[in-house]
């Protein structure tokens, strides 16, 4: 029992060392109260050695404590993405305009951050319900916070007002579809729940009900229409950073969960592996219930960011129709449309983090948020301005980005599995999409700058950092072997 | 007709008497209480399923903390003038629709499911045995719980605390 | 089970407490949907996790998932204080902000 | 046949020259604006070069169309390559191109024009930097798009164009230039999201097996899409004459025939023209719409020669509304631009009318037509040009009896406006000659209503001319002055070709005869 | 030996044009030697040419040919065919051009663009005698629209008059409409054939081939090709374009519009006479006989000095294509060669006339009086006599009158038209004919008698008016000459023993027998009858033309306007050229320009709308919902923007920013996806 629980301990550095760098912050922060950029570079070292522990995981396939969460090469691909992710934030975090109020507050900052590092962490992981609920509640309260951070403002405390109350019914709800889950199976963690359906799935109705009560949950974190009304308001009180890593990082986690959660519980075992497609339990057609939904999220989240003059807003919106085109290739049932999720993932971070940095940069200096307000920056910031084009455009997916290959893949499974009405939609809706991105870059060149304006000074560290976010963007855009081949050698859980 | 029965149906008149009167009632202070009994009247309902340590949690945790925040939460945000304790309902009639078609769906999946009903071992305790769980399977939960908690209590200071070196005040 | 409504009245099983808990989750529901007070929400939301738990431990009791069950309420009841201390921080936060706590007070964002 | 410079295939050089030409002047500062200027005539004019390198070497004998080994100057290398997936077999992607007689023609189009869009772009004095760093970027794509034998890299250089076309016309374009910007980009967008969905299509249900491994290899080749003997099974676009195959054939025409552009598509064309500034035009009227018309060539034939056969009526008949159509809007208007914009819109209606026909006269003449329609807008819209930078405006009511003030400029024009009109002995004879001679055998009717829209160019360019260069000179244009050293340096080259080519096409066409026959008999043969 | 000459006979006018168009005004006196020079020698040249072939190789056909393009399979050819027609043809065209040029060098000096004048010229002779030795008829269509483009440019030639542009334009787009029909004619031909060249042409249809494989498109690619020649030889319906031609320099007139281009068409007809079945040569000869009619009845009503002659030009080769239409071949082209010569005379005359009258009047600067208005002269033959000699004669040939040219070709064209009414009782053609020649030999006289004889209206006007220079006579005198009989047959009253007949004959006509007119065996047969009878109606009905002329306007016996009085709507009708103008302006030119404004209209509103279309659609419903909100790319009305937006204003009005509503939503849709998917 307690060797186990030492292997177990062998197997779980990345948290562990989430947690230490935590602790290390909490006292650091004793110690540094003054000036506000020590804990930031002990947490992004902290990240560093969790990121060089996650890669030294890789090949692993077992799963620990229990069957209580799974060290697999799926749960390691998310981690990367998701530590990647956490390393750009501090940078953005860095340098935020916004956070500056709070140096006296910047410890806690980061205390949270790491929580939710932690919490997303084991969200990619775990195979058990109750550590689901745990690490997404971690996952979420630390976020609360986090959202509402910038405290003295009032879109901000707001944000966080309505993220907690939505997040928390949404939780509730989840909460009780996994207790009818587990009453209907008897099972906590997704092996047993999947034996326990494969063995007799009698019960349609509850087993139903119970899986939309937890997709009210799943959804409202990866904000996939109907369930993504809290993110426009969020992520506009939310300071950029903020905005940036729920656009990014706990999409990517809830997505993770979603991925592993249906795909080990509910498909039939039976026809797997041969032919990489799979099919969903008798009577239990969640994949069409997930189509819908990714339908819906195309097309509301896109046509309803053409509206939006707020840059963060807008951003929001697309985010929630990027969740749609991702929830295709889980709909697909079949491992090509998990690779592709996992490139297109693993793509959007950069772009869409890309995006919101550049937006970051505009607020600092301009303190606006408004894309009406970009008229003429390209001539005062060009570079900037360029980088804000290439991210839009790779976000609506033309080549030669990396946003072209990500839809590229996802369409491609589409089609392949032969679901040409949704990838129709994707289609048009792709087109709606230009609008509003094309809208930004418009406004940045068309326009000559209002009166006899400076051009803006950036940083060199800016422009640097912009670099390291723009040339992975437009280099997978025209080599993207690696990334195929990491997600193709990374789409196998535990388990399965 | 067995004594587990009438206490059942007592226990459970309670509780959800008292959830009705907590969401029904316009005085804020009221709810409260009355969410006191309903806490109480599920802890009953826990020693009726043999859950004595659950029990015991749910009145120390619920009552003796929760509530208590709960209480705090409406006295700090109250400025002491009895008719603010009133609280306006919004969109009733959506929220009571879907409400009462939530409770019927819910009902008449209960009655309809099968569920593998299995009478199984009688504890005459869990606490030793939820211990040993604590420390075997659930070792990981519990660390994480731990987590949780620490980040809540940052989270909890970092938003109810005032900031301590003065800012520009923007109210936008 | 042929069991004549009266005789399913009479011996309390788990249908009896899935049906308290899921009165309990509508009313819950129905608080957190209509309460314009963010603290009424709250309690509401709190009625919505302990109709979720009443489902753990009954199931505790009457299927193969003994003890499972209870940790697993356990676990909520923790879970459940943690949200709710940080919940209501943020009410505090909000009423220094607006000096209301009313929802729909709080709507500056929107579109 | 393989030639390197540097050890860098020929083919590269071509295409990519213009980028490195792009980087150096994004390197160049600001201030330096003739450097950047010539930077960009250098990087054009090494194309130049280079095409000719190229058509002094092509061997007029090789096929080309479905042949690999017939193509010329190819480069094929691996570039993506992930093997053995469960779900797919092996992902190829390879960076495959090369020449047949099909794609020369176009090469040396574009890379002429793109050098002479340099010389035109020389008085453009906004943001210099950012002009020529775009405008490379389109030569780039465009180049790439018509040697590129892998539908991928074909798709990346399509879209390509996109962006660049978009900028260049809305920040240096006319007064409505944000409307005709958005207004090209979402038409064309659109064409593009058809297209890929039909690449996908067609990835997924094209397979070769590898002869060195013997799997099953997924590919974007372009030529193994022609071969029917590796569409999978049952995948959605195997057999003959299936319903999926039709669909598939319409959305690749429609995003080519909004290129074309053709009959319903074509009302981005005007608006696009009249913003973009002179150069842009050129490039727009030279190269662009003959990628659409390329496009139909080499992807909608060879690789569906089955629905072609099936469309390849419709196809005529819209190419005929398309001549008609255009020529009758072109004589309604009062704005120059916008009568040559028209008038292309009349034009490559002749050139969809050839290759429609299926028959060699129709497809060379087509072809040729392409080649020649693309220098002879060039003409007409440089001269456009050269009055608006005078005149500062476009009215065609504005001019008259400018031949007196500009001897030398009206000579020029005529020739070019002559050649739009068809006259023999100028390169506009020629293809419409072989085209209409080809679509008559084919379909008598469709090809006698579309001769009568040479009687409506002739009205429209001759009125034209009468209301431009002839009768009283007004007063406010007693002190225009003739054409300048550069102005002359950029129409000479193209007036060279138009006589040349109407009086001897022969090196023009000896280089597409035997490709075009064989892509002919290889369509005609539905495909085997 | 004779194509290579030909070919040089070709080229040196092209030469001219480029050196002129070059270097034009940088050579001295603007290079009219050097284009006047080279004419000449191309003159020479064919006219050794000719004589050597008509004496030695006179059967003979010399070819030439290359390849132009290989298109596929099939090999594009090109090449030169020299026979006694294209010979003929060669000297008619070289020795006219060199004559006016010669003319030109005075009627022309001190114009603004003198070389540029001369430049144009060279390039008609070169792409007219194109036309002449080439044997293939895409090669002759290329400089059929190659003669188009010069004369086009010449009638331009003064293209600071509107009048003249516009005539210009005319003539180009009449032209163009009648080669639509040639380049209709010719595909058909390839099409089946897949040759241009005349003799392969003609022989697959000798061996049975036929268009489509039917008679009717044999006979109906016949008709279209004679299309061509309807609009170059201003054939009706198509003759409008030669009377404004006139605006052009006179010399041009005399070269274009009268002698060389014009009849070109009669040419091309003569070409493809072997293709032509009975069916279309009849209607060629129904064309000719109307076009003859219509314009002789124009000419009389006319003042203009060169409308005149335009209409008397039109109304000649009216008789030319007839001649060819009823198969009297020879003869219609031999009236080719001395219409050339006397008409082109008579264009050269007037042009001195006028030069003169401009003269005078300039002197004057009297700038209102139209100089070439023959109203405005009169009593001109004491002031210039060789001008009114040389025009006499030229009167008397266009006349019929014996020991003239025209005597000889035109008898033999009535007695053709009347050989052909007896084989196949066609007598309106005949009856037109002889009509037509009356009426020739009167409005010629009205011309020369209102021009030279009689008072002028206005004394002092012309009192200062002299002689043109020698430069100008000297062409007169040598094509007055050259009207007189003796040059092509040494019988005044019988062309058919002269050299010319026996140089050109007609050739076998190559269609199946059924679709065959009468050979020509049987029509000389038939001509032989009736030749002398022919003869004295046509001299009787000429001299009664010229004395009721002289009774009419020079002894003023009848009044000009009682007779006008008398015809009334007939002189009116005449006057206004039959309304061909009007009713081409109204019907074609207004309906083309209306349906354009329809185009442009449909294409801006319907195309566009189409696309637009569904945005109607949506502004209805958001209109109804009462939002709409317009922050898209600003301006941008487009379908998928506009709806898209409405659409999305909608959407963010859900957004409505209380968190509850929210809620509401959440537990609504998750009502609503059970119920869906369960």
């Amino acid at each position: 029992m307690i060797e186990q629980t030492l292997h177990s301990l062998s197997q779980f550095y990345p948290e562990i060392a989430i947690v230490l760098t935590l602790c290390v912050i909490i006292v650091a922060d004793l110690f540094t109260k003054k000036e506000s950029y020590t804990t930031g570079y002990i947490f992004l070292g902290g990240l560093v050695i969790t990121g060089i522990f996650v890669v030294m995981q890789s090949g692993q396939n077992e799963s620990v404590f229990y069957d209580m969460i799974a060290v697999d090469p799926f749960a390691i691909f998310f981690k990367v993405l998701l530590v990647l992710a956490g390393i750009f934030i501090v940078f953005f975090s860095l340098q935020s305009r916004e956070l500056k109020d709070y140096k006296s507050r910047i410890g806690e900052y980061y205390m949270l951050l790491s929580g939710m590092m932690l919490g997303m962490m084991l969200m990619v992981g775990t195979t058990n319900l109750l550590l689901m609920y745990l690490a997404f509640e971690l996952t979420s309260i630390s976020s609360y916070v986090l959202v509402g951070f910038t405290k003295k403002i009032h879109k901000s405390a707001e944000a966080s007002m309505k993220y907690i109350v939505y997040g928390a019914v949404s939780s509730g709800v989840m909460l009780y579809g996994i207790s009818l889950l587990i009453g209907i199976t008897g099972a906590t963690d997704m092996y047993g729940i999947n034996a326990a359906l494969v063995a007799e799935s009698g019960q349609p109705l509850i087993l139903n009900l119970s899986i939309l009560m937890i997709l009210v949950g799943l959804g409202f974190k990866a904000a996939v229409v109907p369930f993504h009304f809290w993110a426009p308001d969020v992520y506009e009180g939310a300071p950029i950073s903020i905005a940036a890593i729920l656009a990014v990082a706990s999409k990517t986690a809830a997505l993770g969960l979603m991925i592993r959660f249906f795909t080990v519980s509910f498909i039939d075992a039976d026809g797997l592996m041969q032919t990489g497609v799979w099919q969903v339990i008798e009577g239990i057609h969640w994949n069409v219930l997930l189509a819908g939904m990714a339908a819906l999220a195309m097309i509301i989240g896109n046509l309803t960011a053409l509206m939006q003059d707020n840059i963060k807003r807008m951003l929001a919106y697309s985010s929630i129709a990027h969740a749609g085109y991702l929830l295709m290739g889980l709909v697909i049932l079949s491992e090509e449309g998990i690779a592709s999720i996992m490139i297109y993932l693993f793509i959007y971070l950069f772009m869409n983090l890309g995006a919101f940095y550049v937006a970051m940069l505009f607020s600092n200096k301009l303190e606006t948020e408004s894309i009406e307000q970009y008229k003429g920056l390209g001539f005062r910031a060009p570079l900037e301005s360029v980088a804000m084009t290439i991210f839009l455009v790779s976000l609506t997916g033309l080549p030669p980005t990396g946003g072209f290959i990500a839809k590229l893949y996802l369409f491609g499974a589409v089609v392949n599995a032969g679901w040409i009405w949704l990838v129709a939609i994707a289609g048009i809706t792709t087109v709606i999409s230009l609008f509003y991105y094309i809208r930004v870059a418009r406004n940045l060149f068309f326009f000559k700058p209002a009166g006899k304006l400076m051009p803006i000074k950036f940083e060199l560290g800016s422009k640097i950092f912009l670099f390291v976010l723009l040339i992975p963007t437009l280099l997978l855009g025209i080599y993207f072997e690696p990334v195929l081949n990491f997600a193709k050698n990374s789409i196998q859980m535990f388990g399965m | 007709m067995e004594l587990t029965t009438i206490l059942f149906y007592l226990f459970s008149l309670v509780t959800i008497a008292a959830a009705a009167t907590m969401v029904f009632s316009k005085n804020i202070v009221h709810s409260a209480f009355a969410l006191m009994f309903t806490l109480v009247g599920v802890a009953a309902l826990y020693v009726l399923l043999y859950a004595d340590f659950l029990a015991a949690t749910q009145l120390l945790v619920y009552v003796g903390g929760i509530l208590i925040l709960i209480l705090f939460g409406v006295m700090l945000t109250t400025q002491g003038h009895s008719f603010s304790f009133k609280t306006i309902t919004v969109n009733l009639v959506p929220a009571s629709i879907l409400s009462i078609a939530a409770a019927g769906l819910l009902i008449f999946a209960f009655t309809t499911t099968d569920w593998g009903i299995s009478v199984p071992v009688e504890h005459s305790e869990t606490v030793h045995s939820l211990g040993m769980m604590l420390m075997g399977d659930y070792v990981l939960p519990f660390i994480i719980a731990g987590v949780l908690l620490l980040i809540a209590i940052i989270g909890a200071v970092v938003m109810a605390t005032k900031l301590s070196t003065t800012i520009n005040n923007q109210s936008n | 089970m042929e069991l004549s409504f009266f005789q399913l009245l009479a011996e309390p099983g788990l249908i009896h407490f899935l049906i308290v808990g899921a009165i309990l989750f509508s009313l819950g529901l129905m608080a957190v949907l209509s309460k314009r007070n963010a603290i009424m929400v709250l309690m509401g939301v709190e009625l919505i996790l302990n109709s979720a738990n009443i489902n753990f431990i009954a199931f505790g009791r009457f299927t193969e998932l003994s003890l499972d069950g209870h940790m697993i309420g356990l676990f909520v009841i923790i879970i459940a204080a943690a949200e709710a201390a940080v919940a209501l921080a943020i009410v505090l936060n909000i009423y220094n902000r607006f000096k209301s706590i009313n929802l729909d007070d709080i709507s500056l964002m929107k579109g | 046949m393989e030639l390197q410079i540097l050890g860098i295939g020929i083919l590269t050089w071509l295409v990519f020259l213009p980028i490195v030409g792009m980087l150096v002047v994004l390197l160049l500062p600001d201030k330096n604006r003739n450097a950047i200027r010539w930077t960009a005539a250098i990087a054009t004019g090494a194309q130049v070069v280079i095409a000719g390198i190229i058509f002094a070497l092509f061997d007029r004998t090789q096929l080309g169309i479905n042949e690999a080994e017939s193509f010329q100057f190819v480069e094929q290398f691996s570039w993506i390559t992930v093997d053995a997936v469960p779900w797919v077999g092996r992902i190829e992607i390879s960076y495959f191109m090369g020449i047949d007689g099909l794609s020369i023609l176009m090469v040396i189009l574009t890379a002429l024009i793109g050098f002479i869009g340099v010389i035109s772009s020389w008085n453009i004095d906004k943001m210099v930097k950012g002009y020529f760093a775009l405008y490379l970027l389109l030569v780039t794509s465009m180049m790439g798009v018509f040697v590129s034998l892998d539908f991928f890299l074909f798709f990346i250089f399509w879209e390509a164009m996109l962006l660049p076309m978009y900028f260049l016309i809305g920040i240096w374009g006319g007064p409505r230039r944000e409307y005709a910007a958005i207004k090209f980009f979402l038409y064309t967008f659109v064409g593009g999201i058809l297209m890929l969905l039909t690449m996908l299509a067609l990835y997924f249900s094209v397979a070769y097996t590898d002869p060195a491994t013997g799997q099953s290899v997924h590919t974007f080749n372009i030529l193994h899409m022609m071969n029917p003997a590796n569409y999978i099974e049952g995948s959605l676009l195997a057999g003959i004459d299936t319903t999926w195959r039709y669909v598939a054939w319409m959305a690749l025409f429609i995003n080519f025939a909004i290129k074309i552009p053709l009959f319903p598509f074509h009302t981005w064309l005007p608006d696009a023209h009249v913003e973009a500034p002179t150069p842009i035009s050129v490039i727009l009227a030279g190269v662009l719409l003959k990628l659409g018309a390329y496009g139909i060539l080499r992807l909608n034939f060879p690789i569906f020669p089955d629905a072609t056969l099936y469309f390849v009526y419709f196809m005529a008949a819209l190419g005929m509304i398309s001549i008609i159509y255009g020529a009758l809007c072109a004589m309604a208007q009062d704005d120059f631009k916008k009568l040559i914009a028209y008038s292309s819109i009349s034009h490559m209606g002749i050139v969809v009318i050839g290759i429609a026909a299926l028959n060699t006269q129709g497809m060379v003449g087509g072809v040729l037509q392409m080649f020649n329609h693309g220098i002879i807008t060039a003409v007409l819209f440089l001269a456009v040009g050269v009055l608006y930078d005078r005149t500062h405006t476009r009215g065609l009511y504005d001019f008259g009896g400018i031949a007196n003030q500009m001897p030398k400029y009206t000579g020029i024009a005529m020739v070019g406006m002559f050649a739009a009109l068809g006259l023999p002995g100028l390169n506009g004879f020629v293809s419409e000659l072989f085209s209409f001679l080809g679509a008559f055998e084919a379909y008598k009717w469709i090809a006698i209503v579309s001769v009568t829209g040479i009687i409506i160019t002739a009205g429209y360019i001759l009125w034209t001319i009468q209301r431009i260069f002839l009768g009283e000179t007004p007063e406010k244009l007693h002190d225009l002055k003739d054409l300048t050293a550069r102005e002359i340096m950029m129409f000479v080259p193209l007036l060279i070709l138009i006589i040349l080519l109407g009086v001897y096409p022969s090196p023009a066409i000896e280089l597409m005869n035997t490709s075009l026959s064989h892509l002919v008999e290889f369509v005609t043969m539905g495909g085997s | 030996m004779f194509t290579q000459l030909s070919i040089t006979i070709l080229l040196l006018p092209l030469l001219g044009f480029l050196l002129l168009i070059f270097f034009g005004k940088r050579l001295p006196r603007q290079g009219d030697w050097l284009a006047s020079g080279l004419i000449l020698i191309s003159l020479l040249l064919s006219l050794y040419l000719l004589i050597t072939k008509v004496t030695s190789h006179s059967a003979e056909v010399f070819t030439m040919t290359f390849s132009w393009a290989v298109v596929g399979s099939l090999n594009v050819e090109f090449g030169i065919l020299i026979d006694n027609l294209a010979a003929v043809m060669l000297v008619v065209a070289t020795l006219i051009s060199t004559l006016v040029h010669f003319f030109s060098i005075g009627y022309m000096k001190e114009d603004v663009r003198y070389s540029r004048y001369f430049a144009y010229l060279g390039f008609f002779s070169f792409s007219m005698l194109g036309i002449v030795i080439t044997d293939n008829l895409l090669l002759m269509y290329v400089f059929w629209e190659l003669v188009g483009l010069s004369s086009y440019l010449l009638i331009g030639h003064w293209y600071e008059k509107k009048s003249a542009s516009n005539a210009a334009n005319k003539a180009f787009i009449v032209n163009r409409i009648g080669d639509f029909g040639m380049f209709i004619g010719i595909m058909i031909l390839f099409a089946t054939f897949s040759t241009f060249t005349f003799e392969s042409i003609f022989d697959s249809i000798g061996s049975g081939q036929l268009p489509f494989g039917s008679h009717g498109w044999l006979t109906a690619a016949g008709i279209l090709i004679f299309c061509g020649a309807v609009g170059k030889s201003a054939q009706f319906p198509l003759h409008v374009w030669l009377p404004d031609a006139m605006e052009g320099p006179t010399p041009v007139s005399a070269l274009i519009h009268a002698a060389t281009m014009v009849a070109a068409g009669v040419y091309m007809v003569a070409r493809v006479f072997p293709m032509l079945t009975a069916d279309a040569l009849l209607v060629i000869a129904y064309i000719g006989a109307i076009t003859a009619l219509i314009a002789a009845t124009i000419a009389i009503t006319q003042f203009d000095i060169k409308k005149v002659l335009a209409y008397s030009t039109i109304s000649q080769l009216g008789y030319m294509i007839m001649a060819l239409g009823v198969g009297a071949y020879t003869a219609g082209f031999m009236h080719l060669v001395t219409h050339a010569a006397f008409k082109a005379g008579l264009f050269l005359g007037s042009g001195s006339v006028i030069y003169a009258m401009h003269k005078v009047l300039h002197a004057q600067n009297d700038h209102h009086t139209d100089a070439q208005d023959i109203r405005n002269m009169g009593g001109l033959k004491s002031k210039m006599p060789f001008t009114y000699w040389t025009f006499l004669i030229f009167t008397l040939a266009i006349s019929g009158i014996p020991f003239t040219s025209g005597f000889l070709s035109k008898d033999e064209i009535l007695a053709g038209s009347f050989a052909f009414s007896t084989l196949n009782g066609h007598w309106l053609l005949p009856v037109i004919g002889f009509a037509v020649a009356g009426l020739t030999a009167f409005y010629m006289f009205r011309l020369l008698i209102l021009t030279f004889h009689g008072k002028p209206s206005d004394e002092s006007r012309i009192a200062g008016i002299t002689e043109s220079p020698k430069v100008m006579t000297i062409p007169l005198m040598i094509l007055a000459s050259l009207s007189l009989f003796f040059f092509y047959s040494f019988n005044p009253f019988g062309a058919a023993s002269g050299w010319f007949f026996g140089a050109i004959e007609r050739p076998m006509s190559m269609v199946p027998e059924i679709l065959q007119p009468a050979t020509a065996a049987v029509f000389n047969e038939a001509l032989h009858g009736i030749h002398t009878t022919a003869m004295i109606l046509s001299i009787l009905i000429a001299a009664g033309g010229i004395l009721l002329a002289f009774a009419v306007y020079q002894w003023k016996k009848i009044s000009a306007d009682k007779l006008a009085e008398k015809a009334g709507f007939l002189y009116k009708g005449a006057y206004n050229k039959w309304y061909f103008d009007e009713m081409y302006d109204k019907v074609f030119v207004g309906g083309l320009l209306l349906l354009t404004r329809i185009m442009k209209w449909f294409d801006e509103n319907i195309i566009d709308g189409i696309v637009n279309g569904s945005a109607s659609v949506m502004k209805g419903i958001s209109n109804i919902s009462g939002w709409f909100d317009n922050n898209v790319v600003d301006g941008l009305v487009n379908a998928t923007a506009t709806s898209a937006d409405r659409a999305g204003s909608m959407l963010s009005k859900i957004q409505t920013g209380k968190i509850q509503t929210y809620l509401v939503y959440v537990v609504f849709s998750f009502l609503a996806l059970f119920v869906l998917f369960m």
